[in-house]
């Protein structure tokens, strides 16, 4: 094994354990949400340092291989990847977090009802399959797979775009609860945010191993929708 | 227009090559027309192995190994002291003498190769004979020891310079490689340089080998006209250079027997020379292909 | 340790022995240069150059064998400068193809190292027999001219074949034909080289002996020769000839002969040594 | 300059005089030649010597204006000549006396006879005589050192001829030199050593050479001046000659020349060690020369060994 | 139309196959480079644009070379003329071991131009666009061999410029020279495209992906992709690119 | 000036043009809200495709520059920074344009004591002299004034920390007026991204100038605070 | 401890000031490439560490250089035995032109040893240190000139291995290589400097990024900045550094 590919594996792995590190702060962050675990929000707040140092160590080491290592062609779109991934997943981690300080922010736990009734359990679900998927395909290599996140990423999209109404349409009937309607508004917009670092993720992953664009030419039929 | 003046100077300069050639073929066919002239007299037998050699004489013998024996005799005399003084100083001047030293020794030693021949022979004859007798007594006036011994001095540079040359031409980094691996100098010298030089050091000395077989005024003046068929130093006796000297400088007449005789002895010494000079130059080449 | 002490005694053996060996030969060339001056140099004076050959030692001169060899060594250079240098050019620059080229580049090679007796031989035979040219310059130069030309080639061939191939691709690829390539580059580029290879060769030929004696220059010339045509003799010859006489006077002639005739090979090979000096530093590539 | 201009003009002779052959002749004509430049500046006399048979060989190829012979020309030389159409006139200038000669150390040989000679340096002598006592029993049991005159050499012909009875018979085992100068040095040295060469180099030599006498028949004799001009050296001595074209003759240098030579080479060969011949022989040469007689006085074939030279002009005279 | 236009080309040394049914075309005023590991046919390629491989026996070429339309091996033009279009740059810098002056004005000379005022131009002009001008206008006297590497380097340039080719050759132009020289040189290429078309040979794979519009890759004597530069060495579509350029080959 | 640098001066050039471009999004989407002009609310969602197609561009170019020019220390430093300046950059525009999709979607002008009490004004003007201060430090290499964004984010801070108590407050006065305040919020909420965006951008300008990197320990004491 | 230590080295050859001043030091198993350009002393400072400036005449070195921390020029130490264990290997590949088998063993050799199994196995060894036995295995009596340039390099890798030095210095030993040989001699390098302390000398910056875990950048003989490589190339302290390694200069 060549010194390039030693640092790329090096890359790698260390990406790996980002990514799982995020992904359980997702998982944990929404966990906190439903089972009403305070504690559990804390832990991904105190978890968020991680990330960050994670992030960037890997951002320092993409530099140094570009620097130093100077890789060409798929090596290159290799790091190019994994720097950007590095940052959406960061921004992933600062999501989740933020998630995190709502729920404990929180005076009481969130109305089952309202949860019911925008999707949020279903958003939740989504979003962590589509982590999960999304750190398989970069860990397994696999396009296809990296592709399922797009699908999943429009029942973001249709939860969020119908959140603000139905959030409305509760603080009408629950004017007293309106402070509550309003985290859980920012949690939805939140995870969509989520939603759409994951399709980023997607994206890179799809250009490093096929070299094709997707950004923005994929993405402009979500963006236009975002928040609609 | 351009074209047929370039065919032109092509033309010109090949005629100027063949020269060469014709050279060669004249030499074979002046050699070989009188000898052949010389063996309907002379039996090829005989030539090559009687070990009697007086066509001047009454009596007349044509074996032409004592004329052999005499330049073989001479030239292992100058061999002997050419090639251990010679490498050595080689050796030395490569790799131990420092740059201005060797820039000083180089051509001096030089010198002693561009010194006519006959001034050599002038040398053995009135210098060197005289010194040796006081140690031999047995020494005779004409005698290959002196002869052979300053042609050997002669021809040093021929071994030194080109061994010189040779070892110069192996890259210097592979000197360095031997010191960078602990060798010490005599070591770096007799291990790696010369092994790597050594085509171009066989090459010297057989040129330096061809050099003393044809080599004439030395003997021709210091080393006598006595055909002998001897190994013994001491003695005087005659090769072929020297038969053919005093041969062209005497009294005898052309066409006769004993002036063609010198044609059969050129021939023979062609002969020597030309397979010596064949492999050096056989070898040159392979030097040369394995250095680039 | 003991193996690296070892080591370094031989080191220092090898270097003492080495340094005898040096001065071996450095001892013999100052003995016969002692030898020779010793005995030679309080005959030198201008009555001695300018001198025709004498019966008389205290008269003798060399005027007419110093002027014989000039006029051989220039007419041997006039002869085999164009020749060999054509030759050597054709052998680098357009044998390379044919197996002609081949066989003459052996040829070459045996020619350089047959001895120059043999030279005489077919000298004698060629020149002064069967073009009756006698033992005249013209024969004798010619003759000489053949035992130097493979020197001349073989150094016109190294000194073109140092050009590196590049400057002629070069030259080629700027449009220049062949023989612009050779004559505007290759020949000016290597003409330092092939002057001391020249120069090397006309030193060989001062103090070339045994050729001439069988081509038969071994006369009693009274005079400076006029024509090419002319009998001669040379420096050497002379100091054969003298070395060779019963009267004791003739030695010291002989060896006076010799230091001039030393002078010439020496200001020849040193002018030699300079040229490749200059030229070495000069061309790098 | 102007001086030597005016020579020209004046009837002096120029031009280019050519002598080859015998080298034993050689020093003869290399002094005439060097004397007659002083005499006459402008006339080149060049001197060769490509042996007595190589000289005859240009001379009857018309190469040469004079040929310098050892010998007396033979019968297929003249027959060379007349068929190129080339006439000749023979010119005895002097002899040429052989002496043999030991070291001053040798004290025991006094003289030797023809016979001693001829055993000591037969071919058969050829490694069974080696010492001295094998010769004759008085002499020590030194052992023996020859030293002789090269095999392409006039001498040794002359040599081989008048001891051994053949040309070129003679024994190989000694040391053979052009360089005479290398034999008297080498003999010199050498208690047992032995050698012959031209009576000059002895002359030159004297002081460190013992002059051996010859017995040819009538008592030992040594060679000097006197002995071989009168003939009574045998027979270690012989007449040398110079041809003259009988065209070039007609040339004013050459017919110069030759005046010159037959005046001059009584004293000059004297200088140079070889024997002149009487002042009435010269006489007689000169009257020839004048004359342009042609042809040889030798009946083919026959040696010159012992012939008195006064002898052979008178017959010629006779004729 | 392209500048240089290669089609179907095979060469042989002898019994060696060292070209493969090569075809591309060049655009003017590009700079395209090859690349391959050693011996793939790089060098004989390049000569194959001026015919350079006519020196060397036993040198077959099969195909069509084209230079602005018309195939310099079929017609019968004259290949000296032809050269004189096409300039040349060595591995090694070699100028010509006469002043820098007379360097410059070689090719003009030996074309029969002797006129000094315009050899005067020629030489500035030329040594100007190779932006050696300033470095040596005080010694165009001097020998051509007293200049360092890379000055050397630019001088061949230069030389070359002065017969005023439209395509310019150059096989691994830096590799004998020190960073900062090939920098300089790398920066000349990079000036003169706007002028010339010029094919660079390199080892040198950062060098290629530096200087060059168009890159080609050969491997065993054939082309295995052709595009641009920045295609070769971010996405190339061969494996086999991808293998060289990420340096997982051999 | 060498290939190297044309090339880093192109990429700068098409840097500052984007950063231009972006501020421009940033003005008019805030004039749209200000203003009530949805006329420019549209041409912020028209000129979205050409912050995309720059961003394209750049991250193309920088790409581009990394693997075939291989620039090192400062040269290597900028194209890093340019990189990650141009994400940032391209977000601010997302979040530009998802106002203006607010602005667009609101029924009515923004009721005005809202925005007064959400001290909204003051927030707009912040970001668009922190977004001017980014890029003029950029376009002059000027870390002194890429450092005074940091100041500047905290007052977003603040305002966004007391925003979604001021609107429930809102929400709770003007019941019928749900819908708006929401839209507010998620619009308050979308500019302290800009501004948290914008510090990023300041970060990698010091980073580039100064080799310095600032991100997560600087940055840490912001997030925490972000949403609290 | 460092494992090799200069300090305050100053460097004439005769009247040139070759190094000036230079003090560093180098920690054991780690690459340390020296870059510069052209004559900035690079190689004069490396060739310090085993003494081989004594080979060459007016050389003198002023200073310390410290090995193990034992200075090798004060103490009489004994130079032979010294350069023994400080392996070099040199920018043109150049084995004895001898059998595969006698180069390795060479050092062994001249060190008196001969027994036959030792031999092989250090051969053997050393051969797979340095990724070359699989090549050459079954062809160890082939002459070593028969090998390509990248092979030849490696063989004088191992031959240098063969006698244990703990230091190899390394002076441009792939500038003469192309890069699929480059590329295999950096890996060998990376592979083993976890036994070894290495040293090398390049003039290819890239080639120093990628191999070496501290880099020193030489100017005009003086040591302008030492650091890890890392920092070298992306945050050089000197302005000097940033402009060499920028291209920036000159
Ligand atoms: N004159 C020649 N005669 C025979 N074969 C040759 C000749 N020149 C080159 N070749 C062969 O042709 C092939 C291509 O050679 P070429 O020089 O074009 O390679 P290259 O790609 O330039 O290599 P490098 O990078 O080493 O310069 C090689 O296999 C080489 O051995
Ligand atoms: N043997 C020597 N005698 C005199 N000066 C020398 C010698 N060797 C090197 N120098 C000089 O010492 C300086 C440093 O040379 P050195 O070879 O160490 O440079 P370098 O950095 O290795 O250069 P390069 O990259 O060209 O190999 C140069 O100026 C050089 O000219
Ligand atoms: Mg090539
Ligand atoms: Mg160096
Ligand atoms: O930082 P964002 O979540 O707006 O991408």
């Amino acid at each position: 094994m060549t010194h390039l590919e030693e640092e790329l594996q090096k890359l790698f792995y260390q990406m790996n354990d980002m990514a799982s590190l995020v992904e359980g702060q997702v998982e944990k962050c929404i966990s906190s949400l439903l089972d009403e675990d305070k504690g559990l929000g804390r832990e991904v707040i105190f978890n968020e340092k991680r990330v960050n140092a994670y992030e960037l160590k890997i951002d320092k080491d993409c530099e140094n291989i570009f620097t130093l290592l100077n890789p060409f062609a798929q090596d290159m779109r290799f790091v190019f990847a994994t720097l950007k991934i590095n940052y959406n997943l960061e921004r992933i981690g600062d999501n989740a977090e933020g998630i995190a300080h709502y729920v404990i922010e929180a005076e009481k736990g969130f109305d089952k009802q309202l949860l019911e009734e925008c999707r949020f359990h279903e958003m939740a679900e989504t979003v962590k399959l589509m982590l999960n998927a999304s750190n398989r395909a970069y860990s397994e290599r696999n396009a296809k797979l990296a592709r399922t996140v797009f699908s999943m990423d429009s029942i973001l999209d249709d939860i969020n775009r119908a959140a603000a109404d139905l959030i409305a349409e509760h603080i009408r009937g629950n004017i007293d609860n309106v402070m509550q309607a309003l985290y859980l508004l920012t949690i939805i917009r939140k995870l969509e945010r989520i939603g759409d670092h994951i399709t980023n993720i997607a994206e890179e992953i799809i250009f490093f191993l096929e070299a094709k664009v997707l950004k923005h030419g994929k993405k402009a039929s979500f963006m236009g929708k975002e928040d609609e | 227009m351009q074209k047929v003046k370039e065919k032109i100077i092509e033309a010109i300069l090949l005629i100027c090559s063949s020269i060469t050639v014709l050279t060669t073929i004249g030499i074979i066919i002046i050699l070989a027309i009188e000898t052949f002239q010389f063996f309907k007299d002379v039996s090829i037998v005989e030539f090559f192995t009687g070990t009697e050699w007086t066509p001047l004489f009454a009596n007349k013998k044509f074996g032409i190994l004592p004329l052999v024996s005499g330049t073989l005799l001479t030239t292992f005399i100058a061999i002997l002291v050419a090639l251990p003084l010679g490498l050595t100083i080689a050796v030395y001047l490569n790799e131990y003498a420092d740059k201005r030293f060797k820039a000083v020794i180089k051509p001096l030693l030089e010198v002693l190769a561009a010194i006519p021949t006959v001034v050599y022979g002038f040398f053995a004859l009135t210098f060197i004979t005289p010194i040796l007798q006081s140690f031999i007594p047995s020494l005779a006036g004409f005698n290959a020891l002196s002869a052979g011994l300053v042609m050997g001095i002669m021809i040093i540079p021929y071994v030194s310079s080109m061994s010189e040359d040779a070892l110069s031409a192996v890259p210097n980094s592979l000197r360095e490689a031997a010191y960078g691996m602990g060798s010490t100098r005599l070591q770096t010298a007799f291990k790696v340089m010369l092994p790597a030089a050594s085509s171009g050091v066989i090459v010297s000395v057989i040129l330096a080998i061809s050099r003393a077989i044809g080599e004439t005024m030395i003997v021709a003046v210091a080393a006598g006209q006595e055909p002998r068929l001897t190994f013994n130093p001491l003695n005087s006796i005659e090769t072929i250079t020297t038969y053919i000297v005093q041969v062209s400088m005497g009294d005898v007449p052309q066409n006769s027997i004993e002036f063609r005789s010198i044609f059969a002895a050129g021939i023979t010494l062609f002969g020597l020379t030309f397979i010596l000079n064949n492999i050096s130059f056989w070898m040159k080449r392979k030097f040369v292909q394995r250095y680039e | 340790m003991n193996n690296a002490r070892k080591n370094e005694i031989k080191d220092n053996a090898f270097k003492v022995f080495a340094l005898v060996c040096t001065s071996v030969g450095l001892i013999v060339l100052g003995l016969l240069l002692y030898n020779i001056i010793s005995v030679g140099l309080t005959r030198i004076n201008w009555d001695f150059i300018t001198n025709l050959p004498s019966r008389r030692p205290g008269k003798a001169g060399i005027y007419t064998a110093l002027l014989g060899m000039i006029w051989v060594v220039t007419l041997t250079l006039i002869i085999s400068f164009p020749i060999g240098i054509g030759a050597g050019v054709y052998l680098e620059e357009y044998g390379k193809k044919n197996p002609f080229a081949k066989f003459i580049e052996i040829n070459i090679a045996n020619l350089a190292g047959v001895p120059s007796i043999i030279y005489g031989i077919l000298g004698l035979e060629l020149f002064g027999r069967l073009l009756a040219l006698g033992n005249s310059i013209l024969a004798a130069s010619l003759t000489l001219s053949l035992l130097v030309l493979p020197i001349v080639i073989v150094a016109t061939r190294e000194a073109v074949k140092a050009v590196p191939g590049s400057l002629r691709e070069a030259s080629y690829g700027l449009g220049a034909t062949r023989w612009q390539t050779i004559s505007r580059i290759v020949l000016p580029a290597s003409f330092g080289s092939i002057l001391t290879g020249l120069i090397l060769a006309v030193s060989r030929a001062v103090g070339e002996t045994a050729p001439l004696i069988v081509v038969g220059a071994l006369v009693y010339v009274p005079f400076a020769p006029k024509t090419p045509m002319d009998q001669f003799t040379v420096l050497p010859i002379q100091i054969f000839n003298w070395t060779s006489r019963p009267q004791s006077g003739f030695v010291v002639n002989a060896a006076a002969a010799i230091i001039i005739l030393l002078m010439f090979v020496f200001i020849l090979n040193g002018f030699a040594v300079f040229l490749r000096n200059r030229h070495n530093r000069r061309v790098k590539y | 300059g102007g001086g030597q201009k005016a020579n020209k003009n004046a009837e002096q002779p120029t031009g280019v005089v050519k002598i080859d052959g015998s080298s034993t002749v050689y020093p003869i004509s290399e002094a005439v030649a060097e004397e007659f430049r002083e005499h006459q500046p402008d006339v080149n006399v060049t001197v060769g010597e490509s042996g007595t048979g190589g000289g005859f060989k240009k001379f009857s190829r018309n190469e040469i204006d004079i040929s310098d012979a050892s010998r007396p020309i033979t019968a297929e030389e003249i027959d060379a000549c007349t068929q190129a159409g080339v006439s000749f006139i023979e010119l005895p200038i002097a002899f040429d006396g052989l002496a043999v000669v030991v070291s001053k150390q040798n004290t025991f040989i006094d003289h030797l006879t023809v016979a001693e000679l001829k055993k000591l340096w037969e071919p058969a002598a050829q490694g069974t005589i080696k010492t001295w006592d094998q010769i004759r029993p008085s002499f020590p049991k030194e052992p023996v050192k020859l030293y002789g005159a090269g095999t392409a050499s006039g001498t040794y012909d002359y040599f081989t001829e008048a001891i051994c009875g053949k040309k070129g018979a003679s024994r190989g085992d000694y040391t053979a030199s052009e360089d005479d100068n290398v034999l008297v040095k080498g003999v010199s040295q050498d208690k047992g050593g032995l050698a012959y060469f031209g009576l000059a180099y002895y002359e030159q030599n004297q002081d460190k050479l013992k002059l051996i006498p010859i017995d040819g028949g009538s008592g030992p004799v040594a060679p000097s001046q006197e002995t071989v001009g009168n003939g009574t050296y045998q027979p270690l001595s012989r007449p040398i000659f110079i041809y003259i074209n009988g065209k070039s003759i007609e040339r004013k240098e050459v017919a110069e020349f030759a005046k010159f030579y037959t005046e001059k080479a009584g004293t000059l060969a004297k200088e140079i060690g070889y024997v002149p011949l009487n002042d009435d022989e010269y006489k007689l040469i000169q009257e020839r020369l004048a004359k342009k007689v042609t042809g040889t006085v030798f009946v083919k074939g026959k040696s010159t060994v012992g012939t008195k030279m006064s002898d052979l002009l008178k017959i010629e005279e006779g004729k | 139309m392209n500048k240089l236009e290669a089609k179907d080309v095979n060469l042989h040394y002898g019994e060696k196959h060292a070209l493969k049914g090569i075809s591309m075309g060049i655009k003017a005023n590009s700079v395209t480079a090859f690349i391959g590991p050693s011996g793939c046919g790089k060098s004989t390629f390049l000569r194959c644009f001026n015919r350079m491989n006519d020196l060397i026996d036993n040198c077959r070429v099969e195909g069509e070379i084209l230079i602005d339309g018309r195939d310099i091996y079929k017609n019968r033009i004259n290949v000296v003329d032809h050269r004189k279009k096409i300039g040349m740059v060595f591995q090694k810098p070699n100028p010509f071991p006469k002043s820098i002056y007379e360097n410059v004005a070689y090719g003009l000379r030996i074309n029969g131009i002797s006129h000094k005022k315009y050899l005067d131009e020629t030489v500035e002009k030329s040594l100007r666009q190779a932006a050696l001008w300033d470095e040596v206008k005080d010694d165009l006297k001097k020998s051509a061999l007293a200049l360092s590497g890379g000055q050397q380097q630019r001088l061949c340039i230069a030389r070359t410029l002065a017969v005023e080719p439209s395509v310019i050759l150059m096989d691994e132009p830096a590799s004998a020279l020190d960073p900062i020289s090939t920098a300089k040189i790398e920066e000349l290429i990079h000036d003169l495209k706007d002028r010339y078309t010029i094919v660079i040979v390199t080892h040198n794979m950062q060098q290629a992906a530096r200087v060059s519009d168009n890159t080609a890759f050969f491997y065993l004597g054939e082309l295995i992709e052709y595009d641009e530069t920045s295609n070769i060495f971010t996405n190339p579509a061969k494996e086999a690119t991808q293998n060289y350029v990420t340096g997982r080959f051999g």
